[in-house]
């Protein structure tokens, strides 16, 4: 047992009794603008949290900058609000040095796809036990409204006059890329679909990846409504079910078939298709997640939301200390001494 | 027939030859044999850059040099006694080194016509007249193996990597030392394969025997014993040293070492160093940069560890903004640069000073960071276990300088008693009655280390300007100010916390000589060259870079002159006339080599005869 | 009723409210009509670090001060003579700023109970004595521009919108400024939506209507053209001033610029401004991050362009090994750093000068990059300019300095005279005979510029040390010490190319007052004020830091004290001591906030008292 | 035409006489430690050269820090030998500046996917016509033996003696998850198909990203022996062939056949499958890609080498310089007085 095993071998684990919500919000004054899609993430996120049973004091959010990384501030747990694009390196060291604690990431398309990129992949790859909520709202929010790696091709911003030239990211498809163990997708205006799918994240072991829809109605409003408004949702959005068929519409009269691997919409109306016709979901098939993931860029094609994929592989931070109790096992704890007079060494009388 | 036996007080011995040719071993096995006799020593190798180049080539060649003696030693050496060459690449690349008079060591079959080409000699050195001003030694060295080893039947390349093993066997009989630990050491290194072990001990044995009974050499050499303080000592390399200053620091405190870096010559051995000691609870992370490298770290230490990041140059210079960070947390760190040659990818594998002003300033705004120094390999245990200290005493990063020179050179180290060494004993903040994640220490001014799974400490930090006490963002002008000022006087109390700086030599005189980190070696051995000739010069050597020692201005002031060598283009010298205003004299060399003690006695003279 | 019409050399002004009241439109139509009467000025914006912080908010307060006079205007004053406050949170944030006597006119209307309460006002300050020692007007400005427009039958959220132009209204009767320009501005602003015309129209004239027949102004005032320099003129902030020499350069030399750049407050305006000028082939690159901004640019150089990266402080922590490659591979380039507060994170919105030592130091090993910084808004332009100048001449990265301050500040710009422009002319290499990279003019050292697609000139470079002349890589001690030394002479030789420092004022004295960049304003305008005094104080303002203009040191020896006033802890003034060995004293201020020239004064008799 | 156009209109486009291999070497003499395979990688570079018919002097190698990014200086063309990752940066900037070039980058596993992994993913998803050679020896190799991001789970290198605890990337996903426009693997010891690749990649109108399974003799000897040594590289790699089912082995007989979307070897000797059954190769399917990419995962299954997916779509620098031209139809060349004048000004007399 090292020192801080020692020093919190006495604190609670869970609960004595169910926390609510309110008790994860600090008291610190929320200082999105009015309107903005943060509000919404920061309220399912803090009545997620009762239902995880864990001690306040055993959560900790990390997030790099940008309006969506000033979650952190937010929640009365314990937060990191670091520098551009670095959260996950940060968390990486965090939950490596202390397994014990259940670490998260608040980051944005901006902090976590363009300077973060690269630790986002990397963590992913690693599989370690954290897990990412990236706010996508297709735009730099904090720095006043230019262009992100997710806002779609020929978008006009403060950086882009004349519409951007680059082809955007899929967030879903990076993670994916990178062999995330857990890839979601959900939006704001959805609570219960986002609470349901930060539960999932939460439960899972491993680095999960949470993609968010969320409006900057500052810079970027309306980018998702299409997905998020009551009238145009159902038509346009696949609410992912393990195991079940694909269907959607508003009269839930809609699928999706596959023809050859390229995903297609039908109809169950006009009786040419049934439901057994349909593609059905299933959270542990890799390369369905891929098919799932490239949805979004057709644009005829609704999208899927939800859990996309969920698969069990070794997590970094528990392999690193199953090397350590074994070799201590094995060699027994260090010993300085030892240490410092082993191998070569000679005597001066 | 016997020979005279001739004793000297110091002798350099460089072993060149083929990055194939087993140079670095056969240089340490003659270090180990000399240590065993009592003598003081110093080493340095010096590898190619590429990692295995072509057999043969200028830029192949790799040397080992070790300068041993009866009195005290502090450098591997200026210019060397001996030289043995396996080729003409290494004798081309290494004359330079070797004083007039010195004695070659030539392994003739080494000096073919396709080794003369690609080491472009025109015509064979052997042969003809340009080594006349040494004394040159041509032996069969390779042919001599082969002989040696004919009758067991080994392929021709596994007897050619013997040959290393006769010169090695010469060299010991020329320096009277004995074989027996190379022996043994010979035994335990090849145990599965037997029949390496008979060839590599014939060859080394004939070495041996060839020196006794042939009449080319002469004479030989004898180098009594150094006075060293008893006890047990070690060899250690600077980057050995550092590793087990940070262990020995994480045994001290109680704390868990992290270490997230990312690999970089010549910084790469401490993280192979650490990633050993997993019965130490070390935990190494290789990160895919040098960024995740230093903010892993940064998120080690906020969960209590000791968080360190290992680098060179090229790193460092990527991690300024992760530093800044570390600043505003105020969370312990350790930032370990092995200074190598520059600017930008510049020589990797050679030494040089120049990162100190980086160190120092390179990061947006007023980011102040203690700045500790190594001065010699061993040194570097030291250094490294009182970076640790400061870091989690003041919740500070701090930056370790070492250098290429230093990571690589190895010297007999007496090893320390564990039990003498300070202790480190974080504190870590438990209650959660009137806690303020900004409130402070009035000693250290270190503000609380209140670690995530504390019951009731849950709190928020971040890079945003925090507020006095609470820590909550603040926008406040006063405040800001007020926290630049504190975060600068937290850095700036450590001098309170330091030994005072102590001159070697007289602490009022003509002239001192003021160096920092690995120069220390050399200007010790060219100051104490020109007191024995009394000079009034004295030596001042700095480990403490930021905060300096209070005491430092009142020693300048005592000198009529002040002489500051370095590795750089007068990197210190600029903040010592900065703050002192003093007109100090910088002595420059950049050239990816350390100073020769001569370069800093000629500038000596010069000064002192002008004054 | 007539009302006396009161004489005023200068006034200042600061239009606060909500973020969403659009006090900045209203202080920017103040300035275009106060610059349109000849009157000279100089304006700050000061927004809120959120992006639409709750309304009421004390962090929510956005404000635009404007300083006009009849004489030259430095700075955009240090305490204002009016505060137009529209709500609780706007009196409480800028009450500070308020001269004693200073007029406040507050909007009732805003000093609601919720908003008293968000800017935690106990009771209210316009119904209690807290203000007596100012003017206060109270003025029902919302409810008087409902009344306004009553008759339009215009939604709630539209009407209170047109408020501010109500309080502008009543500025331009106060300090008898015409309305027309501001109708006209609104005419062409809001073509689309005819509605708005009349709404903003009708309130702006009530608001003037008001001043002119209610009791409350008892006297107006008039403030006469200042003597300028006759030409044409516009207003300009640092950030746009920059992009536009950047583009001035760019046309002058032929070259294409390439901007490659990552966002970051303050500097995102440059790359804006960039992004817009596409008919002049400017190439906006936004890329991932701030090191693929710098070797985006670095690339782009390769290729015959001129490469610019644009950033702030965390963002040129990050570019520290790039600029070194620049260094190494010697290709023109321009990094330009706006300042802000910090370390880390710090205070985006704020300035500071803190990057200074950064920017000299801030990258591994010995890699000198020339230094220029821009001293007001409009000098921007002409410092960009020069940058590129450098860059192109002695084939070298330059960095640029600005800061927040300059970044987001405006002043009246003589326009100049394109052909005015010094010229810039690049010369690529072409002819391959006797072409080697490494080679170098003898004037200004620097090596040619080979690019990508000349017959001929295949050859290879990058981050390794290069071999003189050949550009191969060497690892040789000598050449890397000769081509350290190479770099650095190439800089240093700098100095002989650009114009000498003067001195406003005597260049003897007792007291040299020595600025750089943004605090141009605030020391001439206190200098200025002392000399009038007769106080023996000078004044001297670098815009080259690196190398230092030849004759600084002869001007430095001239004065018997030297002052150093920085936003910072005293960068500048370390440099000067250690190169000058001057006991420079230094007054910083470290509050995100430009100095006040009253700060300075202050300062200066105190030294002189002293003496 | 600005001023680079101008200098450079007269020079040659194309070479009077085709080049030879023998054109391509520098006078650079070569430092990789013999037996390297980055030899055999450089010979076939130099030799597909000449078939692109293009002048050297319109031809740039960009590489950052490594062994394998020594390799511009062995190439008788423009060189940049740049620092440790920023190679697909320094092209891109380059490439933006100067459309009329042909870029190349050549990277490691170590300069390309560990720090520099950001500015591939990005380069990919900007798709800038650039080519990627990505030396992969799952090792880096000039800082003397640490393990990569490519290396194998459990590798036990310089860094990792207790072997390391890293899920590896696989290059061609992650490339496929920035959706590279192509995306091909070749072998370092089979020169013909390496020199087919690269020919591909060249010819490609956008980013190419080329994984070259490379030995490195020194620090990770025989990692790819299995798919390119004689004795076991017919039953262990299928070349891949647009169009053709995906047959292997010896004798040609066996094949890979598709179990919902997961591959699965058949015998085509058994009788129960015939050619028919089998998966055919179509490097336009998205889909289809992944799957391929993913097959590495399993070590049941061969490796695809060859091209695994081509498309196009819009080029950055293209739509970059479309803008340009536009504005410039639109607006005519900037006139620098106009520009200072413009907007709101005021004259004193
Ligand atoms: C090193 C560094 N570079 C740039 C910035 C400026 N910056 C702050 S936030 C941001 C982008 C934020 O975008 P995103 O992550 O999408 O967050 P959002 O505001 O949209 O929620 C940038 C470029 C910075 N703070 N630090
Ligand atoms: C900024 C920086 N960090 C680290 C290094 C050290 N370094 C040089 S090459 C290299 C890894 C090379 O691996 P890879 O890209 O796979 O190339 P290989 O040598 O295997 O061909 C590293 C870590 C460096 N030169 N610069
Ligand atoms: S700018 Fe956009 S993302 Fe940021 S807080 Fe405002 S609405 Fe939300
Ligand atoms: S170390 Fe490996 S990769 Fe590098 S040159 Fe040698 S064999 Fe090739
Ligand atoms: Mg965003
Ligand atoms: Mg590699």
């Amino acid at each position: 047992m090292n020192t801080i095993e020692e020093l919190l071998k006495d604190a609670p684990k869970t609960p004595a009794q169910k926390y609510s919500a309110k008790d994860f919000q600090s008291d610190q004054d929320v200082r999105w603008c009015p309107g903005c899609g943060d509000y919404s993430i920061l309220a399912q996120v803090q009545r997620v949290m009762p239902e995880l049973n864990i001690m306040r004091h055993n959560m900790v959010f990390v997030s790099g900058i940008g309006c969506s990384s000033r979650f952190p501030y937010y929640m009365e747990t314990y937060g990191f609000h670091s520098i551009h694009g670095r959260a996950p390196a940060i968390a990486s060291g965090l939950k490596i040095a202390r397994p014990d604690l259940q670490v998260w990431v608040a980051t944005g398309d901006g902090d976590g796809l363009s300077i973060g990129g690269n630790h986002l992949i990397h963590m992913c790859r690693r599989n370690l036990d954290i897990k990412i909520l990236l706010f996508n709202n297709q735009i730099y929010g904090l720095t006043k409204g230019q262009y992100s790696p997710t806002s779609e091709f020929g978008k006009v911003t403060k950086s882009t006059p004349y519409g951007s030239v680059d082809h955007p990211f899929n967030p879903l498809l990076v993670a994916l890329g990178a062999e995330a163990s857990f890839v979601a997708r959900t939006l704001d205006r959805d609570p219960k679909h986002m609470q349901a799918v930060i539960k999932r994240a939460a439960e899972h072991k491993g680095t999960s990846f949470v993609e968010i829809y969320q409006n900057c109605n500052v810079f970027n409003d309306g980018a998702f409504f299409t997905w998020t408004e009551k009238d145009t949702k159902d038509d346009n959005v696949i609410f992912l079910e393990n195991g079940k068929p694909m269907v959607f519409g508003k009269e839930k009269n809609k699928g999706i078939v596959l023809d050859g691997f390229t995903p297609k919409v039908v109809s169950l109306a006009d009786g040419k298709h049934s439901m057994s016709d349909l593609m059905v979901h299933n959270e542990r098939d890799t390369m369905l997640s891929f098919i799932l993931a490239r949805m979004s860029s057709f644009p005829d094609l609704p999208r899927p939301v939800g859990v996309v994929y969920s698969t069990e592989r070794p997590l970094y931070e528990v392999e690193m200390s199953r090397q350590i109790q074994d070799s201590i096992k094995k060699q027994g704890e260090g010993n300085l001494e030892k240490l410092l007079n082993h191998g070569e060494t000679w005597t001066i009388q | 027939m016997a020979k005279d036996l001739k004793n000297l007080d110091d002798v350099t011995i460089r072993f060149a030859g083929d990055s194939g040719d087993g140079m670095q071993l056969t240089g340490m096995q003659f270090t180990s044999t000399t240590a065993l006799l009592g003598n003081d020593l110093s080493t340095l190798p010096d590898y190619p850059a590429e990692i295995r180049a072509p057999a043969g080539t200028l830029f192949g060649v790799s040397g080992f040099q070790i300068h041993f003696g009866s009195t005290e030693i502090n450098t591997p050496g200026d210019t060397c006694d001996v030289l043995v060459a396996m080729n003409p690449a290494a004798l081309k690349v290494n004359l330079r080194s070797l004083r007039d008079g010195g004695i070659i060591i030539a392994n003739r079959d080494g000096f073919n016509d396709k080794n003369l080409k690609l080491a472009n000699y025109e015509k064979n050195p052997l042969e003809d007249d340009s080594l006349e001003k040494y004394q040159l030694h041509i032996v069969d060295i390779t042919k001599l193996t082969h002989n040696t080893l004919e009758s067991l039947g080994l392929s021709n390349k596994l007897v050619d990597r013997c040959k290393n093993f006769f010169a090695l066997g010469m060299m010991y009989w020329m320096y009277t030392r004995p074989i027996e630990p190379t022996v043994k050491w010979i035994q335990d290194k090849f145990k599965k394969t037997p029949e390496i072990i008979e060839a590599n001990t014939r060859v080394l044995k004939a070495g041996y025997a060839f020196g006794e009974t042939t009449e080319i050499f002469a004479s030989r050499y004898e180098v009594k014993p150094a006075s060293l303080k008893p006890g047990r000592y070690r060899s250690i390399t600077g980057n050995e040293a550092v590793a087990w200053g940070l262990i020995a620091a994480s045994v001290k405190s109680g704390l868990d070492l992290f270490l997230g870096s990312y690999p970089i010559t010549p910084a790469s051995d401490i993280l192979h160093e650490l990633s050993k000691y997993k019965n130490f609870r070390v935990k190494t992370f290789q990160a895919e940069d040098e960024i995740a490298g230093i903010t892993s770290a940064i998120g080690a230490s906020y969960g209590g560890s000791i968080g360190v990041t290992t680098t060179s140059g090229p790193g460092m210079a990527l991690k300024g903004e992760a530093m800044g960070l570390g600043v505003m947390l105020e969370l312990p760190l350790v930032i370990v640069d092995v200074q190598r040659g520059g600017p930008s990818t510049g020589l990797p594998t050679k030494t040089e000073q120049a990162d100190l002003l980086q160190a120092v300033y390179g990061r947006n705004s007023e980011a102040p960071i203690p700045v500790v120094a190594a001065i010699t390999p061993a040194d570097c245990f030291f250094a490294a276990f009182e970076a640790v200290r400061i870091a989690i005493k003041y919740m500070t990063p701090v930056i370790l300088l070492s250098d290429g020179y230093l990571a690589n050179g190895a010297e007999p180290w007496l090893i320390p008693d564990v039990n003498s060494l300070p202790d480190i004993s974080p504190t870590f903040r438990t209650d959660p009655n009137g806690f303020y994640p900004y409130s402070r220490d009035e000693k250290t001014l270190s503000r609380p280390w209140a670690i995530p799974g504390t019951p009731g400490l849950e709190h928020r930090i971040g890079g945003l300007e925090k507020e006095h006490i609470t820590g909550n963002v603040s926008y406040d002008p006063e405040n800001h100010e007020f926290m630049v000022k504190m975060r600068q006087a937290k850095v700036d109390r450590i001098a309170e916390d330091i030994p005072l700086a102590t001159v070697d030599g007289d602490t009022v005189g003509d002239l001192l000589v003021v160096g920092w980190g690995g120069t220390y070696g050399s200007i010790r051995t060219a100051v104490e060259a020109k007191r024995r000739e009394g000079k009034s010069v004295s030596h001042l050597h700095l480990k403490y870079l930021n905060p300096f020692q209070k005491n430092l201005g009142e020693i300048l002031y005592n000198f009529k002159q002040v002489l500051v060598p370095e590795i750089n283009l007068g990197q210190l010298s600029k903040i010592l006339r900065s703050k002192y205003l003093i007109p100090a004299v910088s002595l420059t060399k950049v050239q990816g080599l350390p100073f020769k003690s001569s370069e800093i006695e000629n500038k000596i003279d010069e000064l002192l005869s002008k004054a």
